[in-house]
């Protein structure tokens, strides 16, 4: 078994609602700090090994984890889990 | 920084980079006249957009002219951002409907939410309170998986922002047919209701007074969205995709609040929503309408990204904003009410005399151009118009006359097909009780609404049947004026008025055009025969793929009023021992019918045959008998027959029916001829009912036993099914279709 | 007897709370605004349904964090009744004042219709109008219904009776049908259909007039033992 | 500016209806190396560097980002970014 974590956000310039609302909420709360919030997906996969894994991870990705019109996406994967 | 790789005026001339934008060169030549000069980049885009077919109507003009738009109530017509019908007592309901086909085309939720949102705001930018919304949905067939998820979307899209807006999705209709296929249809209606004292113009009146915008900030969304909506579907639209717009629900909520407190305050001068064309469409209409102009100062538009150029910052339509003409000096009292509601509001210029649209930006005038030129002459065209090929053929074609050995089953059959199936699948997913008015849920003819603190309600329906339509498009426009009708009479109501959509393939193939001619011609027709006067509506065109144009779709929405509450009237059948009457006698029609599709896989022939004067005359009696109290349901019968509305009555109602039909069985039960009443009448009211319907002729009798049973005039029984066989075929249908993932 | 409906940017229901109580139950009833500082001066806090702040992150989440909050916390710890409906009781979850969350329903579609419940306990200050084990019709409206807790926290939910009402179908997937919980005191009432949506026949039931009377009813014993 | 990725993810034990739908969504496309799915939030903030910025990070996970009920959360605090 290996696993995937696959990333996912909003493309550049595409309004994220949820994140502004995030920003103004911690500002109530004083974390001042904080100066912009992007909100995304985190999606685990435990996949079996298979030959092309790469690929076909790139395949979900574009057909159904991410939104390609206005979600762009990244992966990592990882060392095998038992 | 990024002006500077912007064409000079030379080089959009020379390389004809107006095209791009979506102007000919004859518009462009136009353009340069009206200058006096080879217009600049943000100047060209001023005009691209403002002339694109969305915002121009350059190609339907002609024909809207010819709608009936004056009636006694009718308080604004087309022109503003909804229409206003009075209702009495100081009140107004305001009503409009837009479509949002080609976004939701390319991302279904944010297309679908956009269209609610978009909607929203014409009408609470007339000052009215949202008390309902309303769709007329259009795909391929269920059983394509690109169709499952264009359908899953755009319903969760709609219920996605109108639930959170709290605005209730009391109503609309979704049809399935393959025309629809890559280009679905997506058609948002919005009602609202307003005291006559707060009605509110979208113009910049008063020279001097200040410009003030509102709400969210401008992105680079939706750029070119306007011209977008005026093509045709193609693989390069995928390449244009970033320009897709994101609702955000949240602010819309504030906005709308703050808005209508914005209303209550008298140092506002006008207000109008950045719909299509954003800036550039709010700015000039404004100016135009007060025949004055505007100058802003662009560097303070509330920008959400960096080094945004003019051209971006005027064509962008990034949802959620408003601009305002505010009395000079009372700027801060508008300020107050936004900061309240937490939105950005900010001053980008005023009111001038002179009747130009002037931008500047860092210190430069980068465009100059008279306001009536982008709001009032956009050119105008009468595209060649030739008949359909395709009627003639159909017209020609003898009526098939169906034989059916199993009633049963094709009742059965019918009650699945998508179009007619249960569409509690879909409205399960919308509040539709918010604001807790709503009457009639969604299901029945018409959703109806109670006006609190009054004895009255609002009935609200939106229809077309674009298969009639295209088969036969006067009738087909005469028919759904006459079936909106319907439905409002159904529920109680006295028809008031209508706002339409009109979805077509391109204008500029004269077949096309002709559909459009012809349909609105029958629309027209019906709307004077009926006195329901238009009086607002949006026009989509280019809905097509390369697999050819949508079937013509001009949507009706319509909207009546139940003067008493006791007129509430619904489909459902009521107390055993009820009898069963139908008013209007079938004929064997079934061109474009859900039988002939379900048999045939495809729809021929002649649409079915209406006489509005028997329309008019039938939508009268009943209308008038329910008002006399002596009907318990009344239900129209429209696709699958007399058969399937008898079902639809009792369907959860609890009882059943027994009714005798005539010898021509299929006909009687399944044809879609028009103008026709299904209604049931307490015992001891028959005589007073007959006397209102002379015509409705008996046909059986409400019964305990829940089933459905219909027999010959000799007394043999056609048909018979079990209510729950009826229910699980008809409620079943749709999850069923959309659970199938293969 | 005077009742607080508490409005948050977003909030959709607060009209529709204020109507159950000036319409159906005929008493006073302010809107205070999320920026308030105190809600001492009610008899009765009810925080309405709908959405707040777009329900953007999790239902509630950033409401909870809204300033009116602290005195409704302060209030609902010296024992005024506090009602959240919906989104409300979305908030009071996050508040931390009822146990448990809230995770989507498990069809992962908003659903909106008038649904069945079983009045659980009819002992509370908020149902003693009802019949117990009464079947009632209230409709529901959300996309974030499906209640969780963990087992440890249902044994005691059930141990203190605090489970009020139960769904009669599974309609999103909660633990043990949970419509409504009360919290140990039995002054904090949080359930996901919504009672001010079932006020009048018209509309399709009355059903959930009989809570906003029990409330009254039982702040009148209350008041009248004091007095 | 300091570059913060936070990550929610769903307690062990609790019932992740989104990760089953998707799973199941992925075996009908014929992705059957998939063996399940978790789904959880990816959340990025830019913080201006502040002095107890790691604790402040926790406190806003805690308060505000997760919901401790149901979720887990992690971090991590990344280079400056301009
Ligand atoms: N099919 C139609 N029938 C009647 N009026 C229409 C139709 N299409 C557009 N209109 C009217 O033309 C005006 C401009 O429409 P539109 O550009 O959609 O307005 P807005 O941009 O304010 O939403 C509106 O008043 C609208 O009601
Ligand atoms: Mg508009």
């Amino acid at each position: 078994m290996v696993k995937v974590q696959v990333y996912v956000t909003l493309k550049a310039g595409v309004l994220d609602p949820q994140g502004s609302a995030i920003t103004h909420s911690l500002h109530t709360m004083n974390y001042n700090e904080v100066k912009s919030v992007q909100t995304g997906k985190y999606i685990e996969l435990e996949v079996e090994e298979t030959e092309n894994l790469e690929e076909r991870v790139k395949e979900m990705c574009e057909k159904l984890l991410s939104n390609p019109v206005i979600e762009d996406y990244t992966y990592t994967i990882g060392e095998a889990v038992s | 920084m990024s002006l500077l790789l912007e064409p000079s005026p030379e080089k959009i001339k020379s390389d004809k980079i107006y095209q791009e934008m979506g102007l000919t060169d004859e518009e462009f030549t136009m353009a340069e006249q009206i200058l006096g000069r080879t217009p600049n980049y943000t100047e060209t885009g001023l005009f691209s957009v403002m002339w694109s077919e969305h915002c121009s109507y350059k190609h339907s003009k002609v024909l809207l002219k010819k709608f009936p738009v004056h009636g006694e109530k009718v308080l604004q017509g087309p022109g503003e951002g909804a229409g206003i019908i009075d209702i009495g007592d100081e009140q107004a309901v305001v009503f409009k409907i837009e479509s949002h086909n080609h976004p939701s085309a390319i991302e279904p939720y944010q297309g679908a939410a956009t269209g609610v949102g978009g909607i929203l705001r014409d009408v609470f930018s007339m000052g009215a309170k949202p008390v309902a919304l309303l769709n007329s949905l259009r795909f391929g067939e269920l059983t394509s998986p690109r169709v499952r998820y264009l359908f899953e979307e755009v319903v969760a899209g709609i219920a996605g922002y109108g639930n959170c807006v709290g605005v209730p999705t009391v109503g609309g209709e979704v049809q399935f047919d393959p025309c629809y296929e890559g280009n679905p249809l997506v058609n948002a209606m919005c009602v609202g209701l307003i005291d006559h004292k707060d009605i509110q113009k979208g113009q910049a009146k008063g020279a001097g007074n200040t410009v003030m915008y509102v709400g969210a900030s401008t992105g680079k969304d939706g750029i070119h969205g306007a011209t977008f909506a005026s093509e045709e579907l193609s693989e390069e639209s995928e390449s244009k995709r970033p320009s897709v717009q994101v609702g955000d629900p949240f602010m819309e909520k504030l906005l709308l609040e703050a808005c209508l407190e914005l209303v209550q305050s008298d140092a506002l001068v006008g207000i109008q929503d950045m719909g299509a064309a954003g800036l550039t469409s709010s700015s000039a209409e404004m100016a135009s309408k007060a025949g004055s102009g505007i100058e802003m100062d662009l560097d303070k538009v509330p920008q959400r990204e960096k080094n945004m150029t003019p051209y971006e910052m005027m064509l962008s339509e990034s949802q959620e904003r408003m601009l305002l003409v505010v009395e000079k000096g009372r700027e801060q009292e508008i300020k107050d009410i936004c900061d309240k509601w937490g939105l950005i509001c900010a001053e980008v210029g005023h009111v001038t005399e002179e009747k130009r649209l002037r931008l500047n930006h860092k210190g430069e005038m980068v465009a100059d151009v008279p306001v009536d030129a982008l709001a009032e002459e956009a050119p105008v065209y009468h595209p060649p118009s030739t008949e359909h090929a395709a009627y003639k053929v159909n017209q020609q074609i003898e009526e098939t006359i169906f034989h059916l050995d199993d009633m049963k089953k094709t009742l059965l059959d019918l009650l699945q097909q998508p179009t007619i199936a249960s569409k509690e699948w879909v409205y399960d997913q919308y509040d539709y009780m918010v604001q807790t008015n709503t009457v009639v849920h969604p299901g029945s003819d018409a959703a109806v609404l109670r006006v609190r603190g009054k004895n009255k309600a609002l009935a609200m329906s939106t229809d077309s049947n674009s298969r009639y339509i295209y088969l036969d498009p006067e009738a087909g426009g005469k028919i759904a004026v006459a079936e909106a009708a319907r439905n409002i009479v159904c529920s109680g109501g006295v028809p008031l008025g209508l706002t339409d959509c009109l979805n077509y393939g391109s204008p500029e193939n004269p077949e096309i055009y002709w559909q459009l001619e012809k349909s609105t011609d029958g629309m027209s027709t019906a709307c004077e025969e009926l006195n329901t006067p238009v009086i607002g509506g949006n026009v989509s065109l280019y809905n097509e793929t390369k697999d050819g144009a949508v079937y013509p779709t001009p949507v009706v929405g319509m909207v009546g009023l139940i003067e008493n509450l006791d007129h509430i009237t619904t489909q459902e059948f009521k107390h055993a021992g009820d009898i069963i009457y139908v008013i209007g006698e079938a004929k064997p029609e079934f061109g474009g019918s859900e039988l002939q599709k379900m048999l045939e896989g495809d729809i021929s022939g002649r649409a079915p045959f209406i006489d509005l004067e028997t329309e008019k005359l039938r939508q009268t009696q009943l209308l008038q008998a329910i008002q006399q109290r002596s009907v318990a349901s009344a239900h129209d019968i429209a696709e699958g027959g007399l058969a399937v509305a008898a079902a639809e009555s009792l369907i959860g109602s609890g009882v059943g029916a027994q009714m005798t039909v005539d010898e021509d069985a299929v006909a009687e039960l399944f044809s879609e001829t028009q103008s026709r009443f299904l209604v049931t009448v307490p015992k001891d009211k028959q005589k007073a009912f007959e006397e209102i319907v002379p015509e409705a002729r008996e046909l059986g009798i409400v019964t305990e036993e829940e089933a459905l049973t219909i027999y010959s005039p000799a007394g043999k029984i056609v048909l018979q099914a079990e209510a729950e066989e009826l229910e699980s075929a008809w409620k079943g249908a749709i999850p069923c279709l959309v659970k199938s993932k293969d | 007897m005077k009742f607080a409906v508490i409005v948050f940017p977003g909030s959709n229901c607060d009209d529709d709370m204020v109507y159950a109580i000036q319409e159906g139950l005929k008493e006073e009833v302010d809107k205070v605004w999320y920026t308030e500082e105190s809600v001492a001066d009610y008899d009765a806090v009810l925080l309405p349904g709908g959405f707040s702040y777009g329900d953007y992150l999790r239902s509630g989440a950033i409401a909870r964090f809204a300033p009116v909050m602290e005195s409704v916390i302060e209030e609902a710890e010296k024992g005024k009744p506090v009602l959240g409906v919906c989104n409300g009781f979305q908030v009071l979850l996050e508040a931390g004042l009822l146990p448990g969350a809230m995770q989507r329903n498990k069809n992962l579609k908003f659903i909106c219709r008038p649904v069945q419940l079983r009045v659980e306990n009819n002992s509370t200050g908020f149902t003693k109008a009802y019949e117990s084990s009464e079947t009632i019709t209230v409709p529901v409206a959300h996309g974030e219904g499906n209640y969780f807790c963990d087992e440890k926290t249902l044994e005691q939910l059930k141990a203190n009776d605090q489970i009020v009402f139960t769904y009669q179908d599974d309609i999103n997937g909660s633990v043990a049908g949970i419509a409504g919980i009360i919290n140990e005191k039995g002054n904090v009432l949080g359930m996901m259909p919504h009672p001010e949506r079932a006020t009048a026949n018209l509309l399709g039931s009355d059903d959930g007039l009989k809570l906003f009377q029990s409330i009254l009813n039982h702040w009148r014993e209350s008041h009248v033992l004091t007095s």
